[in-house]
């Protein structure tokens, strides 16, 4: 080892037995399957990618607009459209693979069974080291964030994924409940590997010119800074109520944001529409951090998390 | 290559009243295949507003890495570009979509429309088919009246004809551009269109009844401008390559689409 | 009347037959009693001026640091200090019964009986238009959010309070709850004369070159900008389950916020957080509302409520 | 009369890393009864951060309706301000809180503590008291080490004696202003003083042992500025008159209490 590498701190993390050289991931749904951002970022500087949700068949998603801003935020609608697990598999996977960083499938469905389905599909590909389950996508209909509000519906669809799983599994919580800590302990009780949150708070934005909807689908989940004081406040309480790793996200925008999910008790992190804003930003996030523990003296990663005091 | 570069203003025009044209510095951004139908993503300098404004090249000179930008001041990100002074920066990316294949218009009769907000691509798209040589170029332009036209001038220098047709009737042909392309008895071999959707698929059905090939430029919110969020798809005939379904990303794929390609 | 007055739109609002000049209020807690932002903005061109929140006897709040920004939002935790019903009663209200303007005093308890005590007390005092009961403070340890979060004792208080009212009660809704339809249905059923939304989003900051919590009270209520796609969605869906008027809130900072509210279903709007970067903000809304609806030819207010279209 | 007012950059000069001085042009302010220990609430352009910063005026010229800020960069507030140029504007709340009663502090021999970015509004201070006229005027100013002095030479302006205190022992007495204070066996008739909590602390026993009256200028995070949020307050000895509990609110009932009435 170079003398230079052995004064700089460790940025190596572990969710479920999986190890990550960073406890920078990207969110799923804003980082596609990395294809695209491989020509701005480094993929191998990430300590994940996490993909878009992938469904057993393809999904159309939303009608259009899908997308509009909001104050220091945005609205997304997609609906989930994504061209289905073989597609994945055959065309995404093998890229994935090939990039020296972590591989976390973001994995939905409309029902139980096809929540099944998919994973049972995923299995038997190469290269997937997590599932991510996306029990609180706001905007399909049916399936998505009805298991993510529910207590007893999460600790059972994630109990019935556990015992197929062929790799550690992560629930991505919703935030558009009244007790986090509650979703937290269902999701454990249940098995989850981990916990991911959050995912998006249900909005709405009327034009008010036209005095119409602007997404087609009225409502989209709303995402970036704006949210990040709830995110922390989300992180910090299901840190609390569990003992699997929280990885944590919501408006990151930089190293310090990153620090702060992890103060607050995240293990990783995750960082989704900032992408959008900043191409580069995720590998910038991960040398930040480096810098953050070198200018505290602090030797390992892990000691940040949790590590808040009144 | 797409990159995000800075880009400062050289300079700021009021066209016609909402509409301005600004030049921009972009000496780190790779013009190499840089094609005319193609846009930007510009970030507003207001930290809460925070993604990319999706704007049209209008003009580039790959040589003095400018690019020039014609829009109308829609909100807040087009009102800071307007306001921005020379020398001032902006965070672009660029340089995004598919654009035009000119060399597949090249030596025919193209006919280029432009709907208000939708004209200042085609510029670019003239400029580029009349250095390509041979070929014959016709710019329909439809405004609102006489007091709204912009850059119809500027045409002259590309297009062996510019029609212009108006809303009111205040100048030119009163009517759509269809009704002026009708009414003048063009004969293209392929159509180019940018503008409204309800002008879009209007072009669509004339090209459909002349028998010839179409090519629409399509407007949509986008998030990324690179194809990852999936904001932006429209409708295609044919199951997309990318999306496994009938939906193509417009800042990707598109944003022009062979228009028996899409469904509006 | 003149002539320029005949075609002018009307502003007027009602509220459980209080009629408002117009649909502008200031939110709790964000424009004291009136007295001091009355130095930058006549009172009288709002349509009600609601007080911060008055318990029965005096209230000391939460330690400090009490407040802390967020990106386009703020954090507050107050913890509803107050100086008691009495001097409320005594300095404050004879100030607003003069300012040609509707006086909404907000209550707040810790307990179900704390809430009467305040209401019954005030009953007797000169001015009052309505009273608006605020159970979805996040800030203090007992009561306030406690009735916000569960259906059925939001129903009892609501029922025991219009028991003993004097006045038409508003019920001032917590968007800390998984499904705000349902909390607005047992503000109705109990009773409530309309209802009022959103209080603040609990969230967390944490400062991480001293990795401690910003705030002494570790978590704080966010308002502002950042949170109005979640206060507008929750308002339509309010307003959609829900035959009394609503009060839409949260985040607005424009005439065309206003209008937005409106257009989801609010009956009138209050302005908060807003009001600390712009002191003028509450008149000049009033005022944009009117040039709106003289733009759009559009002759009364009530037209825009609930106008909105797919 | 407070108001919002816009403040037109006059300059900016660096006086030591990371500590700024800024003169501002106030056309649009009441400077009728401005008053050394007030401060003002500066709006950030960027549309992000709504609240108002307070900075405690540092010198006011009422004639010429200029006030001059001296503050340290310390997040996105100031480090904005300090990047601004002239011309470029901001808008203001003004004036805030109570500030000094220099009356009450005329004739007497005053002992003026400042403590590193406490140590601005003791110059206007100093300033006014000079300006009443008689007595006798005592700076005792607390930095860290000798390379971040900054307006130590002002102060000499205005004071009968400039004492230096600095954590390193640089330069001037090592130690803290305290320690200067009592080294140099001053002996004052009332003290004023802002800095940080602990030095406060230190004062009010200090003046407690001397048994004289003593001014602390408090600082808490703020929202308002004006007093409706009760964001900024602090525990008091007697029941506040506004709060009926013992809160005092610093934006108006201070940033200047007596340190017997507040227990910090
Ligand atoms: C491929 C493409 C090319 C375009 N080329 C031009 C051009 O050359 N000249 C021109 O004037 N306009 C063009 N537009 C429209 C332009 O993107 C919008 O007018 C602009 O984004 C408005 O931004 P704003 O901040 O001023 O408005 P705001 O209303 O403040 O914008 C808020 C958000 O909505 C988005 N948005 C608002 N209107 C539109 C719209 N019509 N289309 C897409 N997104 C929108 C913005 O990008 C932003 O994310 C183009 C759009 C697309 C998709
Ligand atoms: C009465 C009073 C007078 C002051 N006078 C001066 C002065 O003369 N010179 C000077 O350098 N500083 C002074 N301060 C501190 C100054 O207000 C903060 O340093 C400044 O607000 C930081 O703003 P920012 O945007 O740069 O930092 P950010 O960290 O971006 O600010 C975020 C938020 O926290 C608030 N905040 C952060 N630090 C403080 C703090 N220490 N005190 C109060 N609010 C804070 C900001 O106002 C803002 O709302 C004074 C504070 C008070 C209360
Ligand atoms: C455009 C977009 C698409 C998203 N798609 C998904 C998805 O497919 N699956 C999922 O679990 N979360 C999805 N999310 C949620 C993000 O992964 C993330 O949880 C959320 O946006 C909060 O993080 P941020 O504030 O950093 O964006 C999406 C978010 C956005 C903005
Ligand atoms: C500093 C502060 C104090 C508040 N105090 C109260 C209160 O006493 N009672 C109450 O019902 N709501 C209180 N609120 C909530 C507001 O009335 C309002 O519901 C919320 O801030 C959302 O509106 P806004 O985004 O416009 O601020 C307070 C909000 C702030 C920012
Ligand atoms: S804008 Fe994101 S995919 Fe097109
Ligand atoms: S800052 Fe609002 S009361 Fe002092």
């Amino acid at each position: 080892m170079m003398t230079s590498d052995q004064s700089r701190p460790s940025l190596k993390v572990s969710i479920a037995g999986v190890v990550l050289k960073n406890p920078v991931m990207t969110a799923s749904g804003t980082f596609g399957s990395g294809m695209e951002y491989s020509e701005f970022t480094d993929l191998s500087r990430l300590g994940a990618v996490v993909t878009k949700g992938v469904s057993r068949e393809p999904w159309t998603g939303n009608p259009t607009p899908r997308v509009t801003e909001t104050a220091s935020g945005m609205l997304n609608a997609i609906g989930l459209q994504n061209p289905g697990a073989e597609v994945f598999i055959r065309r995404d996977l093998p890229f994935l693979r090939e990039q020296d960083t972590r591989v976390i499938v973001n994995v939905c469905g409309h029902s139980e069974e096809e929540y099944l389905e998919a994973v049972r599909f995923l299995n038997d590909a190469e290269g997937i080291d997590l599932y991510e389950i996306n029990v609180s996508c706001p905007n399909v209909k049916e399936g998505g964030i009805a298991f993510g509000q529910d207590p007893e519906k999460l600790c059972r669809i994630t109990d019935r994924i556990r015992q197929i799983s062929a790799h550690p599994i992560i629930m991505k919580l919703s935030p558009n409940v009244t007790d986090i800590a509650e979703m937290a302990r269902a999701a454990e009780a249940g098995g989850a590997d981990a916990v991911s949150l959050i995912n998006t708070l249900t909005g709405m934005q009327i034009d008010v010119e036209r005095r119409r909807f602007v997404l087609a689908n009225r409502t989209g989940g709303l995402s970036g800074p704006a949210i990040k004081p709830v995110a922390v406040r989300m992180v910090y309480q299901a840190a609390q109520a569990v003992s699997v790793p929280v990885i944590g996200m919501g408006g990151i925008a930089t190293a310090a944001d990153a620090v702060e999910f992890m103060l607050a008790g995240a293990s990783a992190v995750a960082v989704g529409m900032m992408n959008f804003h900043n191409p580069h930003v995720t590998a910038e996030i991960a040398e930040g951090i480096e810098n953050y523990l070198v200018r505290h003296g602090i030797a390992d990663v892990n000691e940040l998390v949790g590590a808040v005091t009144g | 290559m797409k990159s995000v570069f800075d880009a400062e203003i050289i300079g700021t025009e009021c066209l016609t009243p909402g509409i301005f044209s600004t030049w921009l510095s972009c000496p780190g951004a790779d013009f190499a295949e840089v094609k005319p139908g193609q846009f930007v993503g510009v970030f507003p300098n207001d930290p809460s507003a925070l993604l990319p404004r999706p704007i049209s090249l209008c003009e580039t000179d790959a040589e003095k890495k400018t690019v020039r930008l014609v829009y109308r001041t829609a909100g807040k990100g087009t009102a800071e570009l307007s306001g921005a002074l020379p020398g001032q920066s902006f965070r672009v990316l660029g340089f995004l979509g598919n654009g035009y294949r000119t060399d597949a218009l090249r030596g025919k009769h193209a006919v280029l429309f432009g709907g208000g907000i939708g004209i200042p691509p085609m510029l670019e798209l003239a400029k580029e088919l009349r250095k390509a040589g041979e070929g014959r170029i016709t710019a329909v332009l439809g405004y609102r009246g006489a007091e709204s036209l912009f850059l119809d001038e500027e045409f002259g220098k590309y297009c062996d004809e510019v029609i212009i047709s108006t809303d009111d009737g205040s100048t030119g042909i009163h009517g759509t551009v269809i009704d002026a392309a009708e009414l003048s008895e063009l004969r293209p071999d392929v159509v180019c269109a940018c503008g409204p959707m309800p002008m879009l698929r209007g072009i669509k059905a004339y090209a459909a009844r002349l028998g010839v090939q179409a090519f629409l430029s399509l407007e949509e919110r986008m998030a990324c401008g690179v194809g990852v969020c999936l904001g932006c798809v429209c409708r295609t005939a044919h199951k997309d390559a990318h999306s496994n379904v009938n939906n193509a990303r417009i800042c990707t794929e598109g944003p022009v689409f062979d228009a028996a390609e899409v469904e509006i």
